[in-house]
């Protein structure tokens, strides 16, 4: 198993790399000068200039790109033009509510997309089948800043069971605020996953296995849970990990309408500001946390999986 | 044709309907959907108006129809592009194997790495707001998953017998690829793309929002639900309206996938 | 010996449209306690779909439509499903087709050949382990201990075999029903599994019935043996006679099929067409199309069941010749 | 047509200093090797673990006479099918030769071996995946005889039909696809295609063992008369010992990568000199009541793993005859009748079978 | 019950986060206002909008020829961290804002030298006669700090952890989502403030944010959309506050191209656009048709409408102009800005008449602004806002063709605005110097080098126990005065 992960993690380093240029050539080519941004309207030539050297822009993209590297090895990830202060303080402080909110959203697709991809796979080709499959396309399609909206109106302001918006100071409070972003950002997951699950356990209750445990005499549930939706889990998990990509760009959205200081609006903000160094390390996190998350999920995978155990792992 | 399967024929004719109304529609709608009339604006529904107006007061329903040309254009140009750059990587990857597929895979994980949205927001932003930077973005990025379905496929396909049947009987690398590998992968890309067109259009709607996207006074879809967003609890129906129409629309293009994937199952099976 | 089993007019059919198309029709046999009792024939003839009614696990639509199976005075299709789940493994075990397929991959092999006693009376977890080690020793897999905690892909497809089997004794039912047990396997791991299975049989007191297509598996392990032909039992009779006095046309096609020792000697004589679609089948026999001895009166009725002398019978009106006497070989 | 296989001497250098005017073999498998290598983890690589091999065949030798039908026999996983794709090669061997038609087809440049290939065809086990199933069969025949101009493009059309009746199908077949056949159908088809290029050698993995008895019996019919009447030779390789038995005149037994007896069939079943061989034979079950079942004890325990073989003799560890000697690698017995076994027992085996 | 109560902390949700507390530099609104609630000014903007009041001066005396400027300091006041305030600190301060490379504010001031007799007295002696001095003493620039902290920490460590004179304190940043301040304990005058503390908190969505004011998540929520206005003026528990505010927007256009070299075509744009209509539309009725390019404010209050909304007006000016059946242009405009937005749809169609066909194009932000400055667009949206009541920073700013700005980009320049733009600077009478401004902006409007839209006004939700609450026409607050019942 720790071999295993370590040549996971060894197999990061070239895609980090990756990751890094691609980032870095991103990030040059957006139009705009960081220069002018940080000077605002009161820009002139030479306070220009001096800002420029200042950062290091007025050296060739090449070297630019190096120093880079190396200050990233030297665990420096630049100081932020905007905000002045190094970035990695300013990110880190950031990754917590964002992997909170991703966790929860997580859980909530998973509390929410088991039981409806039971229920559409039991009930196949009937009415609450083709209800949930409705229902389930519907998330997918819209927004999350409007489906954000709505359920603020509906469960914050018509019901008062939530608080609007906004990140809290205690973990407790945290929780309860990050509950209506968590579940929008899991309205456009669940979907999926509860597709998959319906899918896979369709399958596996069709399988050889599922008649060896009914000819045991095991009851219905422990037919359906014990034995269908063990197996069944997996590729649904396999598929929920695939659209990880997808809930983290969600996250982004999501943040924006619900006051969450999280990466993605940091991200929108400093795009805004033209601050290099802070989408630079956003981005760098961003891809980090998606790359681990893959490594999570197929660890879970291996862990639930007895046939890919042996076979990855020998 | 009688064989099809329930969902392919529903969702085939659900979309031949959108395909109608996006061609049709704006021919018999009499109204501009840009003209403005601030002498009507926020109109809640009525026989005039039978979606409301927003509050330039154009008319929901004349934009959502022509919306609709935008937003096929948007499922077709996020996924064509993708498709053929992905599957053909894919293809090339899995068929030849080895050094190529290193390489595009390592490619492959380095694009995955990066969450989609993540990705085009950005290269949005580089290369300008607007639909077509969106549509480069989305290629540039969307290539990746089918890519991957296509060589996961690719690398069953390839062990098939009727695959090495080919090979003794003589048969060239790019005939085998053509005829006897490719309409048997393409398959399982085609019905992902039914769903990536439902999360291109909901990528296009997120980016109008974020003033990255369609750009007014264009009809589309998500521009009018941004267009609305202010005004949801004042004149519920700008926003309504179109996000009905994602959502049949999204309905109409899962009912095609899924089909898509039910007619294909039984041909594989064993009959 | 008892009857510890009727079939009584099994009828399956399935939905299609408005009508049902009959995958089974009017199937009837016994099988008495510690009796071995073969169902063989063409694939897609219905064995599965019979056996598996028996303890209600059909596939798919599939449906009981008429008739009884009568096991231990219960009707087991009209039984409920609380009824049959007391009956299912502690009754009636099932050994389906593919080990691969059999088993749970993500679980252990131990726990799922033990889950079975868990819902059969009220064994502690210790006499339950207990129980589980005893029946892998009894099906002959080397060092339970080390198997019971491995995963089903980490075993030989022999060994997977067995532990199908095991599930199916572990509660010591009364009958085992066993569905072409040994196809997937090697010849060499399929003898060591008939062996397992008459072992079993004799010295359990345990009845059998063992669907098959091969002949040669069935010459081997049963006491009776019933062919079947399209959703039909079309002739039974003990093990000798039907190899040795086939009456049924189709039985005598089968068996002709079979190569038997080099070519020269045996020439192989398959049998042309293939069998009617279950929703087509025609009015009359089903086998008159491809039958030798056909006759007008084939096409416009299905024969009756005619018994003979053995305690067997078949369905036909132009059977093959009977010999007069079963010569011993 | 009769067989000259009995009259080979069964020694590689002997086989290949014969003048080539005399009854050359079609085929002769020399010395061939072929290893897999254990998929290994990379950090695995780097700690300089060794890597493990899966020995698929090891100095399998064999020769097949023209017009003759070489069966191939053996339990699952021995190496049955690996030989066949070597000899076809869609799998580079290892080591050894494959002498096609007097040449070594594993040494020609790659335009010969396509053109030798097309000689070679094969006939696969699973009669579902041998065939595309997005093609119509008239395309998936027609394709070889176009692409390789086997036939005039106008009489395209019309070979199809009569290959297609050679196999036994109606020519309206030719507009079906795969999924509108049964198995026993479409295994034709896959002949049929097969035959499409003329080939010399059919190479037929387990190509009835998916089907019927009554459908293997059709097929088996089939490939009987085309080796008759198209002087086909055969390769055919199965598990199913009353159909080698019924079809070929020669066989070969394998186990675990090696090929451990080889001769006439009729001989080989009456008289198994290698203990295999005859645990092989007492596992068939005869469809036949009256006899007795075999008293023989089937074999215990499971083969061994093909990653670790068992020094010396490969069959030792489940063989009920396995001595101290066996620990070292067993001859190869030459018998009588144009046999040999593997075996250091196997004249008292196979004399012990007499009695 | 009017008597002001002390405790409780306020909460205000703005749009965006404070960038830094660097006294000098920033030159967003979020940073500036924020940084008003920690910092004294010497002089204060007076809630009208055209004077200054006491701040940390108690008061000040002006010498005759108005080149002597003595302010006498409040001996009472403290730094957060008990330190006495002291001359020195406003000569550092002052200092910094005159001087210091990075200050971009040098330009407000004349040349001038301080002094400083005793700890509470600085005089300002000025080399040259300027008007706005007082004005631009009351620039949040021009921030009073401690100059011994100061120097010790050096300006990044300043700028994360600030420490003023001022009424609150900073107390917790949590970078994108809130700024806390606690109440200063060493504020000069014991009564006051009232709150415990203020949390400035980032709600970007403008829907969200007015919900939470709705709802009381928070007390005041800034920046009301203008379509939300009628409707929360009737939501219980909520007061609208609408101010006046020193913020005009427009189009402007770049006169390097020849069509907008042509005066016509500029008067004939203005006269076509009705901004009544748009600011029916658009803002709900919460704006101004603006008579002077400059914003609601101090001596901008040219009265004549120049240009009222006349289509057969701008038609003949078009006709007579130099491109008679009109052109195609390109207009940038900010892609997230909806209102932005829809005033470009509504301009568009509006000068469809002409024959002028403009093709909007949204680009973020940033390249908004970095094409702009650059010169490189056509036509582009724009506004500014003021630091100081006096007009003389937006003049030089938007008017003046020499300053740096070249005219915010438009590369509008007339000498005679420059020449009455320096003059006024100088004139010293009151009188005076507002005739020589009326000039000017008569001026500038006639020569129309920017599409003037409407001046808006600030809109603030705010709970109703909230007292004492004001937005100033400089766009910021004090909150000293502000309590909760
Ligand atoms: N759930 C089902 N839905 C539709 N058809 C079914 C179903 N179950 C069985 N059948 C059909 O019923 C017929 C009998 O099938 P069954 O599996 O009983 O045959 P079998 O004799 O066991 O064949 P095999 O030897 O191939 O296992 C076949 O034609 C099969 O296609
Ligand atoms: N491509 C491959 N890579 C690694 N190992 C392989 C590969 N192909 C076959 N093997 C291994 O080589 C051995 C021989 O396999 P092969 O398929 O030739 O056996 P077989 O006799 O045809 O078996 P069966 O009767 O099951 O078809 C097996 O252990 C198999 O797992
Ligand atoms: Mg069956
Ligand atoms: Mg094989």
């Amino acid at each position: 198993m720790l071999t295993y992960i370590v040549r996971r993690l060894l197999l990061m380093i070239p895609v980090a790399l990756g990751i890094t240029l691609a980032v870095f050539l991103l990030v040059r080519l957006i139009p705009g000068d960081p220069a002018r941004a940080i000077l605002g309207i009161h820009a002139t030539p030479v306070l220009m200039a001096a800002v420029r050297a200042r950062l290091g822009l007025d050296r060739g993209i090449g070297m630019q790109y190096l120093l880079y590297l190396r200050s990233l090895v030297q665990g420096d990830f630049g100081i932020s033009y905007y905000y002045g202060q190094p970035v990695a303080q300013l990110v880190l402080g950031r990754m917590v509510p964002t992997l909170v909110l991703l966790l929860y959203s997580t859980i909530i697709s998973l509390v929410i997309a088991i039981p409806a991809g039971i229920l559409a796979a039991t009930q196949q080709g009937r009415g609450a089948d083709h209800v949930l499959r409705v229902v389930a396309t519907a998330g997918l399609g819209l927004p999350s800043y409007w489906t954000g909206f709505i359920l603020i109106l509906l469960l914050s302001v018509t019901f008062h069971l939530f608080p609007i918006a906004g990140y809290g100071n205690t973990w407790g409070a945290r929780l309860y605020n990050l509950f209506l972003p968590a579940l929008t950002c899991a309205l456009n997951v669940a979907p999926l996953v509860m597709r998959a699950l319906r899918t896979s356990l369709g399958e596996a209750l069709g399988a050889g296995f599922i008649d060896t445990a009914r000819a045991k005499g095991l009851p219905a549930r422990a037919v359906l849970l014990s034995h269908a939706l063990r197996v069944a889990i997996l590729p649904a998990l396999h598929v929920l990990g695939l659209n990880i990509g997808f809930l983290v760009g969600n996250t982004v959205l999501v943040e924006n309408v619900f006051a969450v200081p999280g990466l993605g609006q940091l991200m929108i903000s400093s795009i805004g500001t033209r601050d290099y160094p802070t989408i630079q390390m956003v981005t760098l996190m961003f891809g980090i946390i998606v790359v681990l998350i893959y490594l999570i999920t197929d660890l879970g995978q291996i862990m639930l999986d007895p046939r890919v155990r042996r076979s990855e792992i020998g | 044709m009688k064989h099809w399967p329930r969902n392919l024929k529903l969702g085939l004719g659900l979309m031949m309907g959108w395909v109608l109304v996006a061609v049709f529609g704006p021919m018999l709608l009499p109204g501009d959907p840009t003209a403005m009339d601030l002498m009507h604006s926020l109109h809640p529904p009525s026989l005039a108006f039978p979606f409301g107006t927003d509050n330039l007061g154009r008319g929901v329903f004349t934009r959502v129809i022509y919306g609709t040309r935008t937003d096929l254009q948007i499922a077709l140009f996020c996924v064509v592009p993708a498709f053929v750059i992905g599957t053909t990587v894919g293809l090339v990857a899995g068929y030849f194997g080895k050094l190529t597929d290193a390489i595009s895979m390592r490619l492959v994980d380095i694009a995955v790495a990066f969450p989609f949205f993540v990705a085009v927001i950005a290269i949005v932003a580089v290369l300008g707001p607007g639909l077509k930077n969106m549509y480069i973005a989305v290629a540039a990025v969307g290539w990746v998953s089918y890519a991957r379905i296509t060589r996961a496929e690719i690398l069953v396909v390839k062990q098939a017998d009727y695959v090495q049947a080919a090979r003794l009987l003589g048969f060239g690398n790019t005939r085998i690829l053509a005829h006897h590998i490719l309409p048997n992968v393409i398959v399982q890309a085609a019905v992902y793309a039914t769903s990536d067109a439902v999360l291109d259009i909901f990528l296009g709607s997120s980016l109008g929002w974020l003033g990255l996207g369609a750009q007014p006074p264009l009809p589309e879809w998500g521009l009018i639900i941004a267009d609305g967003y202010s005004f949801v609890s004042q004149a519920p129906w700008i926003s309504g309206f179109p996000g009905l129409a994602i959502v049949l629309l999204a309905v109409s293009l899962s009912l095609l996938g899924d089909g898509l994937a039910d007619a294909l199952r039984p041909e594989l099976g064993r009959a | 010996m008892v009857d510890l089993l009727t079939v009584d007019h099994l009828g399956i059919g399935i939905p299609r449209g408005s009508n049902t198309v009959a995958l089974v029709e009017d199937v009837s046999f016994t099988v008495r306690a510690g009796e071995s009792y073969g169902i063989v024939g063409e694939s897609g003839c219905g064995k599965s779909t019979t056996i598996r009614a028996i303890i209600r696990l059909l596939t798919g639509k599939a449906r009981i439509t008429r008739g009884a199976v009568r096991f231990d005075g219960v009707d087991l299709a009209q039984a409920k499903e609380s009824a049959l789940q007391s009956i299912r493994g502690a009754g009636i075990g099932m050994v389906f087709q593919d080990p691969l397929t059999a088993l749970n991959p993500v679980l252990t092999v131990g726990r799922q050949i033990a889950e079975g006693l868990r819902y059969h009376g009220q064994l502690s977890a210790a006499d339950r382990h207990a129980r589980m080690l005893e029946a892998m020793r009894l099906v002959g897999l080397p060092d339970p201990a080390r198997i019971a905690a491995s995963y089903p892909h980490e075993l030989s497809g022999g060994q997977r075999q067995r532990a199908a089997i095991a599930i199916a004794l572990i509660a010591s039912p009364r009958l085992l029903l066993a569905d072409e047990p040994t196809t997937a396997l090697d010849v060499t791991i399929q003898a060591q599994i008939l062996r397992l299975l008459s072992d079993l049989r004799s010295r359990l007191g345990m009845a059998l019935v063992l669907v098959t297509h091969d002949l040669g598996v069935v010459a081997q392990t049963c006491d009776r043996v019933a062919v079947m032909y399209s959703g039909r039992i079309v002739e039974e009779a003990p093990i000798r006679r039907i190899f040795e006095n086939p009456r049924h046309p189709y039985t005598v096609a089968l068996l002709n099929s079979i190569p038997r020792g080099s070519r020269a000697g045996h020439p192989l004589h398959p049998i042309a067409g293939m069998p009617p679609d279950p929703a087509h089948r025609p009015s009359g026999c089903s086998f008159a199309a491809r039958c030798p001895n056909r006759q007008t009166d084939c096409e416009a009725v299905a024969p009756g069941w005619t018994p003979d002398a053995g305690g067997g019978g078949f369905a036909c009106f132009h059977p093959a010749r009977a010999h007069a006497e079963v010569p011993h070989g | 047509m009769q067989v000259v296989a009995a009259s080979l001497v069964f020694i590689p250098l002997a086989l290949m200093r014969r003048s080539p005017m005399a009854e050359q073999p079609l085929l002769s498998v020399i010395g061939l090797d072929k290893y897999f290598p254990l998929r290994r983890s990379l950090v695995a690589g780097f700690m300089g673990q060794p890597q493990h091999w899966v020995q698929a065949a090891q100095g399998v030798t064999f020769t097949v006479a023209r017009g003759e039908s070489f069966g191939l026999v053996g339990e699952s996983g021995c190496g049955k099918t690996t030989l066949g794709r070597l000899v076809l090669g869609l799998l580079p061997v290892d080591d050894g030769a494959i002498r096609f038609d007097g040449q070594d087809v594993t040494k020609v440049d790659p335009a010969t071996r396509r053109a030798l290939r097309r000689q070679m065809q094969m006939v696969f086990q699973d009669p579902y995946s041998s065939l595309n199933p997005r093609m119509r069969i008239g395309r998936a025949i027609a394709e070889p005889l176009r692409l390789h101009g086997i036939v005039p493009a106008d009489q395209v059309e019309h070979e199809v039909a009569r290959l297609l009746e050679r196999v036994g199908l109606p020519s309206s077949a030719a507009g079906r696809y795969p999924s509108e056949l049964s198995g026993g159908q479409r295994q034709r088809v896959g002949i049929a295609r097969a035959l499409s290029v003329r080939p010399k050698l059919l190479v037929a993995d387990e190509a009835v063992s998916g089907l019927d008895v009554s459908v293997r019996a059709q097929v088996l019919n089939l490939l009987d008369d085309l080796r008759r009447d198209l002087g086909l030779t055969l390769l055919f390789i199965s598990h199913d010992l009353g159909v080698i038995e019924y079809l070929c005149e020669t066989v070969g037994v394998m186990y675990l990568g090696t090929m451990v007896e080889n001769g006439p069939t009729s001989q080989v079943f009456a008289r198994p000199a290698h203990p295999y061989t005859r645990a092989l034979l007492a596992s068939i079950p005869r469809a036949d009541p009256t006899l007795a079942q075999s008293d023989e004890t089937p074999l215990a325990g499971e083969p061994p793993s093909p990653v670790n073989p068992p020094s010396g003799c490969p069959f030792r560890t489940r063989c009920p005859d396995a001595q101290g000697m066996c620990e070292t690698s067993p001859p190869r017995v030459t018998l009588p009748g144009g046999r040999w076994a593997a075996c250091h027992f196997a004249a008292e085996t196979m004399n012990a079978q007499l009695q | 019950d009017d008597t002001p109560k002390r405790g409780g902390i306020l909460t205000m949700a703005r749009i965006a986060d404070v960038v830094s507390f660097e006294p000098v530099v920033p030159s967003d609104n979020m940073s500036i206002w924020a940084k008003l609630l920690i910092f004294q000014l010497l002089v204060r903007t007076n809630p009208s909008g055209d004077g200054v009041v006491p701040d940390l001066a108690t008061s000040w005396d002006i010498s005759d020829d108005k080149r002597t400027y003595t302010f006498h300091l409040n001996p009472k006041a403290t730094f957060s961290d008990g330190t006495p305030v002291t001359s020195e600190d406003v000569a550092f301060s002052f200092g910094r804002t005159v001087y210091d490379k990075d200050s971009p504010w040098g330009s407000l001031f004349p040349k001038l030298t301080m002094e400083t007799p005793d700890v509470h007295t600085i005089i300002f002696k000025l080399q040259q006669d300027w008007a706005p001095f007082l004005a631009a003493a009351s620039l949040h620039g021009a921030a009073i700090v401690p100059k011994a902290y100061f120097n010790k920490v050096g300006v990044n460590v300043f700028a994360d952890k600030p420490i003023g004179s001022g009424p609150f304190l900073l107390t917790e940043w949590k970078k994108g989502d809130s700024v806390t301040f606690g109440r200063n304990p060493h504020f000069w005058d014991p009564n006051r403030p009232y709150l415990d503390g203020v949390v400035l908190s980032i709600v970007a969505d403008d829907n969200v944010r007015m919900l939470k004011a709705q709802s009381g998540e928070i007390d005041i929520g800034t920046q009301v959309p203008f379509n939300q206005v009628d409707k929360l003026k009737h939501a219980s528990g909520l007061d609208i506050q609408i101010v006046p505010y020193t913020r005009i927007d427009w189009i402007q256009f770049n006169e390097k191209l020849p069509v907008f070299q042509d005066v016509k075509i500029r008067q004939a744009i203005n006269y076509a656009v009705d901004k009544e209509a748009i600011i029916k539309a658009v803002l709900f009725g919460y704006g101004e048709v603006p008579t002077t390019f400059l914003p609601k404010m101090f001596m901008a209050d040219v009265t004549d409408k120049p240009y009222p909304y006349d289509l057969a007006k701008a038609k003949e000016l078009m006709a007579a102009s130099s491109m008679p059946t009109g052109f195609t242009v390109k207009c940038l405009i900010n892609s997230g800005d909806t209102i932005f937005a829809q005033v470009a749809q509504i301009v568009q169609q509006m000068l469809l008449p002409l024959g002028i066909k403009i093709s909007i194009q949204p680009e973020e932000g940033n390249t908004v602004f970095a094409q702009t400055s650059a010169g490189q667009y056509e036509m582009a949206q724009g506004y500014m806002t003021s630091d100081i009541f006096d007009p003389c920073e937006l003049v030089a700013f938007a008017g003046a063709g020499d300053e740096g700005s070249d005219s915010v980009w438009t590369f509008y320049n007339n000498p005679k605005v420059d020449q009455l733009a320096t003059a006024a600077l100088g004139e010293l009478d009151e009188a005076k110097r507002r005739g020589i401004y009326l000039d000017m902006q008569r001026q500038v409007f006639a020569d129309a080098p920017y599409l003037w839209l409407y001046w808006t006004p600030a809109i603030t939700a705010m709970r109703d126990n909230v007292h004492g609450f004001r937005v100033l026409p400089t766009g910021n607050y004090w909150l000293e005065d502000v309590w909760k019942s």
